[in-house]
């Protein structure tokens, strides 16, 4: 099997699970699951054959697509190590949510269509991290969204599901606008959209690298990844089924957004670059305040998502892309172990998902709840665990770059302690609060193997020097550069001391303000007001909310009302109504009488006359 | 065989002028012997439809199969000292005349039958009238002109009245009468005035026979500017534009359609405009030719105006037979839009004689349909009658969306292919303003004409439909209206058929 | 003397004329008519058109006119109905109408650059004059009528005797008795 | 005679316009009748004076013609007004207006 | 001379003519003669197209594929049935052939009163589509147009649904003065070309040599945009589609919506813009500002609607929108884009109406407000809802995502046009909030209370084999073109190259594309 066949079987075999799905077997769940994970299964196989044939030199592959004039479109595969090292995780952690999947959605009635959605999902997320060019990327960026939507509405009939899902893709589809611009600019720019060949012009000119298309192309990342002012959708995409939010929106699809940028960095300028670090650091403060007033286990994590995305996109604006994808990595191996972890424990607990009804896990799910804590100590950065690695290097890279950053960037390490503590404490700690706790059990194995493994990952997966061989060489490079950045060691030293008194104080610290197995929030209790600021989130779905009702939908409701009111009814209607009329009083000019008619023809007369008179 | 019996002709007309309007003198012959048989006994009498159709179907035969254009010797050789002058229409122009002669015979079998009225007479002038036509539009001396047309005229007049039992048939008639002879006084007068004019010596290029076409055209070429000649034209004009129907002596139309007999509204509407637009044609490229300057604004004038007036008006019509006067009113402006142009466009003439054919067989076949539905006074005919028509009479129904789409101008009738073309030649000769008009027209003219087709089709109206009231066609009105659907349809996909275009 | 003559044939014609439009009894109005034909029939004369000047006693004053007479005594519609008066605007129009006519008419005529004044041309004495082919020559004598509708306008001469049967014909369609039943059915318009 | 073609044309003209007053005036529809056999004794009058002032015999003959038509003309409509006065009692035109709009 | 293919291509137009006909007449046949005779007569056209496309040689550029040439008897105006196939009628005639089974099919089974009569007026309008896009002479181009057109409107004033007598006649009269107004253009393209023949490549030939003034190319022009604009639905001009598809018949509208609207479209491609590219130049930005009312402002209207068929007819003219855009770009690739666009939108218009009728059956409503779950219910017919919305929208992997992309390339290829990206391309954000909306309010969340009621009754059901047919049709061929454009474009690509080489001789449109790029674009070949 050559490199490129082990590609196109990678990206083909979901596609062709979900055709068989769709067309075969809408009605045999079990037979479609089985189909799914095997797919998942033989495509986790076929990408590492291929990153396996990879070797140093990178599988270029394309064909032409469409053409007019000077416009053309060509698909093609561009594994190189980012590629490779993205595709070796999403196809790895897939197969593993593939599996707990297995058991968490065995007793939903539309098994089949989940199944097939999450194999849709997976060709179009391999898509994103094979393809050799934006167009191709935008393709499948779109068709991302698509199974984002598709799975987070698989619960239709809820109100929830069909708000939610509406959402995640309209707000992408705001990023899509930019995206989809910055790729025709860039078109007519660099004279194709091929990112191999836009590297090698870039580097021959760098005065071709242009703020303009850089910005709106990242505004793709924004939406996908979920920054301001788009990151709405991604909370509210909790709606879907659990490990659908691990898979999409934990581990994969948000990710996309860095990794497109990862792809992308030749053509980003400095001020691009710093804008973006800005943006996240924004988001990762901003999304770890937001968490504190969230009851919902999922919620949570979510905020905690968009916080580590910020995490990522701070590292990545901060010029280290290279560490940003190794977060985004380890952040796979930890944010989905906690997803599914937390699917385990709402699976268990019958659905119910308020961590203030729960509590006392510890005794009745053990394997979830140790994998658990493996999560949110590799989450807050513990030493030795994978998040460790590379948020120290994201806070060291700040610190070495801007200041503000790093304090900034150190809080929020501290608030994801906090939070991640709220949540461990309160949930799985102490006595349960509810019936469906208290009868919880601990969840079957097809669960509970890929709990294990994540937790496995997330100790060891942040250790580089662990990794095979051809995976993580832009990792490797940027960490390498960081070493060797000037002042490296003393602050090294100091994020050691900051980083490690950040989960500390902020896990402790949770600790004795929640306490253990809380029934009620005791900020809430003792602060209203600084809960309901931050259970408002900024006020952004208010705004938006507001700008859809009040803005949008009235507008929408004026023009409509001209476009009937006026084009149809005064314009169109009134000129019909006028010959109408003209016909009426045109009627009453027969009014039967002789004398009438025969005026007319004096008239007739009078009036050829007057044409006589004008010829003389 | 038709070559040999062609040359047999022409042999006989190079002595014999006489021979030269053989199609008219049979038709006159007919039209007495139909009197004739009137004299002879009842059970004969029952067969003058038959004999008149007969005969009128023997004429047409003879007609297509002879072409006597061709007998009279060369176009534009003229007979009768110059009274008369075949063209390239002339020819055409007979069989056009018998045809409608005999679909208004055939109409008006429908029509008599059951009612006490005369039968033999109504043939015998049906037949004159299309003799009469057949030499107004031939002529080329005013006196002939004046003369066929009131023969033709005259004869109209009693068609029009001839449901004598019905005042409303009367009041059109005395309508039409007086109205007719007010416009045959201008027309007249304008004649005089061409012919003082023409004549007199003191002026250049004076002739002696100032009532014939073509000395008034080398007269009218060389005083141009005369105002008594303009002023004759103009009169002329007037009396010319009563006979088709045109603004601003137009308004008799609808109440006179509307109390005529359906035959003889069929009659007025499709032979009587054409024989006036065939006339109009022959006085632009004779005597008017050098009137141009005057002329041409008018015919733009009238033109737009009565596609205006007529759409316009026809709008709110819910009488048909007055509806169709008012469209006609608007066929006899998308006309003149043709007769305006063939001042400069040499082919349009053709052009006008196929709208005028495609306008026939579209015509008959609403009428035909008109005249087989229902019963009682087809004066008050209206829109609302036809509601859910189809679920009766689904074969008229069909034929009669067919024909007003050819009216309407609706691939792939005829009828759109004469409105093209008359389109194309305003384009050529620069008659923008008149197009936008004539658009602006065939516009609202769909708005009535689907009207009644919607009428027809549309089911969820409560009033009595008329469907019932009438009998299914029978086998042979089927076979006609089939015929003259598949004509209209053949002319619009295959226009060449009647070698014109 | 001629001249004199004209003007008061004129004066006849065209008084009894306007006599005849404005008088409001019918009867009166077809009186006034008759003198009318005959100023013209005088004015033929003065144009030298006797045979036509006879024609038009024969035929207009006498025929036509007696027949408009008999008419309206047996209808018995001889005065219009007082109580609907034409309105006022129709008589307006009609009157000003007539005066735009009459004025066109006048200053058409009164235009010598129009129609210059021909000389006055000697009347031929044979019909069969050498420019018959094309015009003929003005003769007053009824042979010439005879001559010309007999040769050159022998075909509108034909049609018209068929003019006068459709004429009759359509005279006795209108008038013709009609049985009972038609009349019942169809009286109710 | 020194009276020259034009003068006999304005009375011919005048006759024409007060034939046509007479059809716009009256609303008998006899009289109106009249009026138009008015118009064209004003036509015929023409004629008869081109006829004499051209030297051609053709307007001559045209007025016989035109006599005839009129005559015709006079015994037709005649015949209609009597059968039009037998159903409706009336011939003024403002009653003869049942075909209308 | 005799070319058996050229004898294909007549009959895809006589099969349906006459399967019509003799529908028409058969007001006595049993369900299974009439469904025989129609399959006939809409199955063949289908085949035909695909055996055309194969035989297609797409070397002939510039040329007519399987070209025939009828004497009418106009031979003096040089009016001939002249038919043939290139690059970019193939494309048209492929969707006619497609989308006229899909309806046919459908309509074969539809509950329609008469059904013999309805079949036989979509029959009639096949055959005129089929002519409409085989046609070379722009005189039979029009004709078939009309052809029809004229049963679009009986079938929506006999068979349509509310509102029909009004919305036939408002559409009967707008589409007439689109009708004539194209008409006009023609004729004057015709008359004042002086090449004295109605054929397209004859027309063209002349006109490269003899090219008209600019007032004329203006004025003509002018008549062609408005003209073909009407037809099309051209902001200002779109009163009459959204009323009009609202309540016609299913088969009509998705004949109509789906096929005869692109004819407005395919006149404008292939005869307005090569012809009179000064004409083109001078309307430029009126045609620019009304394709963005089309797109932004019918686009908000289309939030607005509450009924999902007016909603799917705003949908439409908005999308027409692009189409106009992608004209207005001026170029090969905008050409290109809109064909595309024109294509894969007839296939998503089309199945949306169908699928539409089919939510109507289960719901009995059209009202968006009032409906909810059914995907509980009827899943299948989720899916294709779904499925077709997204095409709508624009997703990739279906046909309409590469006619948008490929026209935003194109306004974005020349500095003139390149503002337009902008605000065309909010269209996309726009017709996602409209179309996930409907599919939310319609399969999503509980059933509202009047729908809650019937929801155990029969006819709440899942898509039945007659319409998964139709529809699944339609939405392989989505799909095809979604994956594999270049069928579509390969053919068109050279055609629209011969056509539109115009653009660099006006001043307006010079390619002005970044110029570093065209240095570095060098240093790459």
């Amino acid at each position: 099997m050559t490199p490129v066949t082990a590609l196109t079987l990678t990206l083909l075999i979901p596609l062709a699970s979900a055709a068989g799905i769709a067309f075969f077997l809408r009605r045999r769940g079990g037979l479609a699951s089985t189909l799914s994970v095997a797919a998942a299964a033989l495509l986790c196989i076929c990408s590492f054959i291929a990153i396996n044939a990879r070797g140093d030199a990178a599988i270029v592959a394309s064909w032409d697509w469409l053409s007019f004039g000077e416009f053309k479109v060509s698909m093609g595969f561009l594994l190189d190590d980012v590629a490779a090292t993205m595709l070796a995780m999403v196809s790895f952690v897939g197969l593993l949510i593939h599996v707990f999947s297995l058991g968490y959605m065995k007793s939903d009635k539309a098994q089949a269509r989940f199944f097939g959605g999450l194999s849709i999902f997976m060709f179009s997320m391999i898509g994103i991290i094979l393809a050799d060019n934006l167009i191709m990327i935008f393709v499948f960026w779109e068709l991302v969204g698509f199974s984002s939507y598709m799975l987070i509405g698989h619960y239709l009939e809820t109100e929830e599901a069909k708000a939610a899902s509406k959402k995640a893709f309209i707000v992408n589809r705001v990023g899509d606008l930019g995206f989809l611009i910055g790729i025709v600019l860039a078109y007519w720019h660099f004279g194709t959209t091929d990112l191999t060949k836009m590297e090698q012009l870039t580097l021959g000119h760098p005065e071709l690298v242009n703020a303009g298309i850089a910005a709106f192309l990242i505004c793709g990342f924004i939406g996908k990844s979920a920054q301001f002012p788009l990151h709405v959708w991604l909370p509210d995409a909790m709606a879907g089924p659990t490990p659908v939010s691990a898979l999409i929106h934990a581990a994969t699809m948000v990710a996309a957004g860095i990794y497109f940028l990862i792809r992308i960095s030749f053509l980003l300028p400095v001020e691009v670059l710093g804008f973006v670090a800005w943006l996240g650091t924004a988001v990762a403060v901003y999304a770890g305040f937001c968490a504190y007033a969230q009851n919902d286990i999922k919620r949570i994590l979510a905020y905690s998502t968009l916080s580590q995305l910020g995490y990522m996109a701070a590292a990545f604006g901060l010029g280290y892309p290279g560490i940003a994808l190794f977060h985004l990595i380890t952040h796979a191996f930890f944010k989905a172990l906690l997803f599914l972890g937390a699917g385990s424990v709402i699976h268990g607990c019958h659905h119910e998902q308020d961590i203030f009804k729960m509590g006392g896990l510890l005794k009745r799910m053990p394997i979830t709840a140790i994998t658990f804590a493996i999560g949110v100590l590799a989450l807050c950065g513990v030493y030795g665990l994978a998040g460790f690695y590379s948020k120290d290097a994201i806070l060291i890279a700040g610190g070495l770059e801007k200041t503000v950053i790093f304090i900034l960037l150190t809080l929020g390490a501290f608030l994801t302690a906090g939070y991640m503590g709220r949540l461990f404490w309160v949930a799985f700690l102490g006595a349960p609060k509810s019936d469906a706790a208290s009868h919880a059990k601990e969840s079957p194995l097809t669960m509970v193997i890929p709990l294990l493994i994540l937790a496995g990952l997330s100790v060891v997966g942040g250790m580089i020097q662990l990794w095979p061989e051809g995976l993580g060489a832009l990792i490797r490079f940027d960490l390498e550069r960081l070493h060797h950045a000037e002042g490296y060691s003393a602050m090294h030293h100091d994020v050691l001391i900051y980083g490690s008194a950040a989960w500390v104080v902020g896990l402790l610290g949770a600790f004795f303000f929640y306490g253990v197995g809380a029934k009620d929030d005791r900020l809430a209790r003792i602060a209203p007001s600084v809960f309901a600021f931050l259970k408002a989130r900024l006020w952004f779905d208010e705004i938006y909310g507001f700008y859809v009702s009040q803005v949008q939908d009235r507008f929408a409701a004026i023009l409509s009302f001209l476009d009937v009111f006026l084009l149809r009814g005064l314009i169109i209607r009134g000129s019909a109504g006028l010959v109408g009329i003209l016909g009426l009083g045109v009627r009453t000019l027969h009014v039967g009488n002789l004398h009438a008619y025969v005026y007319w023809f004096l008239g007739g007369l009078l009036l050829f006359w007057a044409f006589v008179g004008t010829v003389l | 065989m038709n070559e040999g019996l062609a040359d047999f002709l022409r042999g006989i007309a190079a002595t014999n002028e006489w021979w030269y309007i053989m199609p008219e003198i049979l038709l006159a012959v007919l039209a007495l012997g139909l009197l004739v048989l009137e004299l002879l006994s009842p059970a004969i009498r029952k067969h003058v439809p038959r004999v008149a159709m007969g005969g009128l179907g023997l004429i047409l035969a003879l007609l297509l199969m002879v072409d006597c254009s061709d007998c009279m010797g060369a176009n534009g050789q003229s007979a009768f000292g110059g009274l008369l002058q075949s063209n390239e229409w002339s020819h055409l122009m007979r069989v056009f005349f018998v045809f409608s002669a005999l679909m208004v015979s055939y109409l008006g079998g429908i029509f008599l039958a059951g009612r006490n009225l005369a039968q033999s007479e109504f043939y015998h002038l049906v037949i004159l009238v299309a003799a009469a036509m057949m030499l107004l539009v031939q002529s080329n001396h005013f006196v002939m002109l004046f003369v066929a047309l009131e023969m033709a005229t005259v004869a109209f007049y009693v068609l029009v009245a001839y449901r004598r039992t019905s005042s409303l048939s009367l009041e059109a008639g005395i309508k039409y009468l007086i109205l007719g002879a007010l416009s045959s006084s201008i027309l007249l007068f304008g004649i005089v005035l061409l012919y003082g004019a023409g004549g007199n010596p003191a002026l250049p290029g004076a002739s002696g026979d100032s009532l014939n076409f073509d000395a008034l055209e080398s007269f009218i070429a060389l005083n141009p500017d005369n105002p008594v000649v303009l002023t004759g034209a103009m009169l002329v004009l007037a009396g010319i534009c009563f006979k088709i129907g045109a603004v601003p002596f137009q308004i008799w139309v609808p109440d006179v359609y509307q109390g005529a007999p359906n035959p003889v509204t069929a009659y007025l509407a499709i032979a009587s405009k054409a024989a006036g637009f065939m006339v109009l044609l022959s006085l632009l490229h004779g005597p008017f030719l050098a009137l141009q300057d005057f002329l041409l604004p008018v015919l733009v004038f009238i033109a737009a105006a009565s596609i205006l007036f007529g759409n316009i008006a026809a709008v709110m019509q819910r009488n048909l037979k007055r509806l169709l006067g008012l469209s006609g009113i608007a066929h006899a402006g998308y006309l003149l839009i043709g007769v305006a142009a063939s001042f400069t466009i040499e082919w349009v003439d053709n052009a006008v004689v196929f709208y005028l054919i495609t306008y026939l067989l579209a015509s008959f076949v609403v009428f035909l349909v008109l005249s087989l539905s229902g019963e009682g006074d087809d004066a008050d005919l209206n829109i609302e009658r036809y509601a859910n028509f189809s679920r009766e009479q689904p074969f008229l129904s069909g034929a009669l969306t067919c024909g007003l789409g050819s009216l309407a101008g609706i691939p792939p009738m005829g009828g759109f292919v004469a409105k093209l073309l008359l389109f194309v030649a305003a384009f050529q000769a620069g008659l923008y303003g008149l197009l936008g008009v004539a658009v602006l027209g065939v516009v609202i003219s769909v708005y009535y004409y689907f009207g009644w087709i919607r009428a027809l089709y549309f089911n969820g109206s409560s009033v009595t439909a008329l469907g019932e009231a009438s009998n299914a066609p029978t086998l042979q009105n089927r076979f006609v209206l089939c015929a003259l659907v598949v004509a209209i349809v053949v002319l619009g996909i295959f226009p060449a058929v009647v070698s014109l275009v | 003397m001629a001249d004199l003559l004209f003007y008061l044939f004129a004066a006849i014609t065209l008084i009894s004329a306007l006599a005849m439009v404005l008088l409001p009894n019918a009867v009166n109005g077809a009186m006034c008519m008759i003198v009318s034909f005959l100023g013209t029939a005088a004015l033929f004369v003065l144009l030298d058109a006797y045979f036509l000047a006879i024609l038009q006693v024969l035929v207009y004053a006498g025929a036509v006119m007696v027949l408009f007479l008999f008419i309206i005594m047996l209808l018995n519609v001889d005065e219009e109905a007082p109580r609907a008066k034409p309105a006022k605007l129709s008589i307006f129009a009609a009157l000003s109408g007539f005066t735009i006519l009459s004025v066109l008419v006048v200053s058409l005529f009164n235009n010598p650059s129009a129609l210059p004044e021909p000389p006055v041309i000697e009347v031929a004495e044979n019909p069969l004059g050498p420019s018959a082919a094309n015009g003929i020559p003005f003769t007053t004598s009824a042979k010439s009528f005879g001559y010309s509708l007999f040769t050159k306008y022998m075909l509108p001469f034909q049609v018209t005797g068929f003019l006068l049967l459709a004429a009759m014909v359509g005279v006795i369609v209108v008038s013709k008795r009609m049985t009972e039943t038609t009349v019942k059915t169809e009286q109710s318009d | 005679m020194t009276i020259g073609l034009n003068a006999f044309l304005i009375v011919a003209g005048l006759l024409f316009a007060i034939g046509m007053l007479g059809v716009t005036l009256r609303r008998n529809t006899l009289v109106i009748f009249m009026s138009l056999e008015l118009m064209l004794n004003a036509v015929n009058l023409a004629l008869v004076t081109f006829s004499r002032y051209n030297g051609t015999m053709d307007g001559n003959l045209f007025v016989f013609f035109i006599i005839t038509v009129a005559a015709a003309e006079v015994a037709l409509g005649l015949a209609i007004i009597v059968a039009l006065f037998k159903r409706r009692e009336t011939i003024m035109v403002e009653q003869l207006n049942a075909l209308n709009r | 001379m005799f070319d058996p293919n050229a004898t294909v291509l007549l009959a895809a137009i006589l099969v349906p003519l006459f399967a019509g006909v003799v529908l028409a007449f058969g007001s006595g046949y049993t369900g299974g003669m009439r469904r025989g005779v129609a399959l006939g007569g809409f199955g063949y056209p289908l085949v035909a197209a695909f055996f055309l496309a194969f035989r297609f040689d797409p070397a002939q550029v510039g040329a007519y594929n399987f070209e025939s040439k009828l004497a009418t008897g106009l031979d003096s105006f040089g009016i001939y049935l002249h038919l043939g196939l290139n690059g970019i009628s193939l494309p048209l005639f492929l969707l006619a052939g497609v989308v006229g089974f899909a309806a046919g099919l459908y309509a074969m089974f539809s509950n329609a009163e008469r059904p013999h009569l309805y079949l036989a007026l979509m029959l009639f309008m096949q055959s005129g589509l089929m002519g409409t896009f085989a046609s070379v002479d722009i005189f039979f181009f029009y004709f078939f147009h009309e052809f029809a057109l004229i049963p679009t409107f009986i079938m929506i004033a006999v068979w349509g649904g509310t509102g029909r007598r009004t919305a036939a006649m408002e559409m009967t009269i707008y589409l007439t003065l689109g009708a004539m107004l194209s008409l006009l253009g023609l004729v004057s393209l015709y008359v004042t070309s002086g090449a004295e023949s109605f054929s397209l490549p004859e027309l063209r030939d002349y006109l490269a040599t003899h090219p008209l003034s600019e007032t004329l190319q203006a004025n003509i022009f002018g008549l062609l945009l408005f003209g073909f604009g009407i037809l099309v639905s051209l902001f200002p001009f779109h009163s009459w589609a959204p009323k009009g598809y609202a309540s016609a018949p299913t088969g009509t509208a998705m004949l109509h919506a789906g096929v005869l609207k692109k004819f407005g479209l395919y006149g404008l491609l292939q005869i307005g813009v090569p012809l009179l590219p000064v004409g083109m130049a001078h309307w430029f930005p009126w045609l620019a500002w009304l394709a963005l009312g089309n797109i932004i402002i019918i686009g908000l209207v289309t939030i607005a609607q509450r009924d999902l068929k007016l909603m799917l007819g705003y949908s439409s003219v908005m999308h027409m929108g692009y189409a106009f855009l992608g004209i207005a770009a001026f170029s090969v690739v905008g050409a290109g884009g809109a064909l595309l666009m024109m294509v894969a939108h007839g296939l998503s218009v089309a199945l949306l109406f169908m699928l539409s009728t089919c939510i109507y059956h289960r719901s009995l409503t059209f009202d968006l407000g009032a409906m909810g779950g059914l995907a509980v219910k009827a899943p299948v017919l989720c899916a294709f809802f779904v499925a077709a919305s997204m095409a709508s929208i624009g997703l990739p992997g279906f046909g309409n995502f590469w006619g948008e992309f490929t026209i935003f390339m194109a306004l974005a290829e020349t500095e003139f046009t390149r503002w337009l990206v902008l605000p065309a391309a909010l269209g996309i954000i726009i017709s996602a909030i409209y179309g996930l909306r409907a599919v939310a309010n319609i399969f999503f969340g509980k059933p509202k209370a009047e729908f809650a009621a019937r929801w155990d009754s029969d006819e709440v059901k899942d898509l039945q084999g007659f319409e998964k047919t139709p529809a699944m049709i339609l939405l392989a061929a989505l799909v095809v073109i979604g994956i594999f454009p270049r069928l579509v474009s390969d053919r068109a690509d050279a055609e629209l190259g011969g056509l539109y080489p115009i653009k660099e001789s006006l001043p307006q449109f010079e390619t002005t594309a970044g110029t570093p790029a065209v240095s570095g674009k060098e240093q790459t070949h």
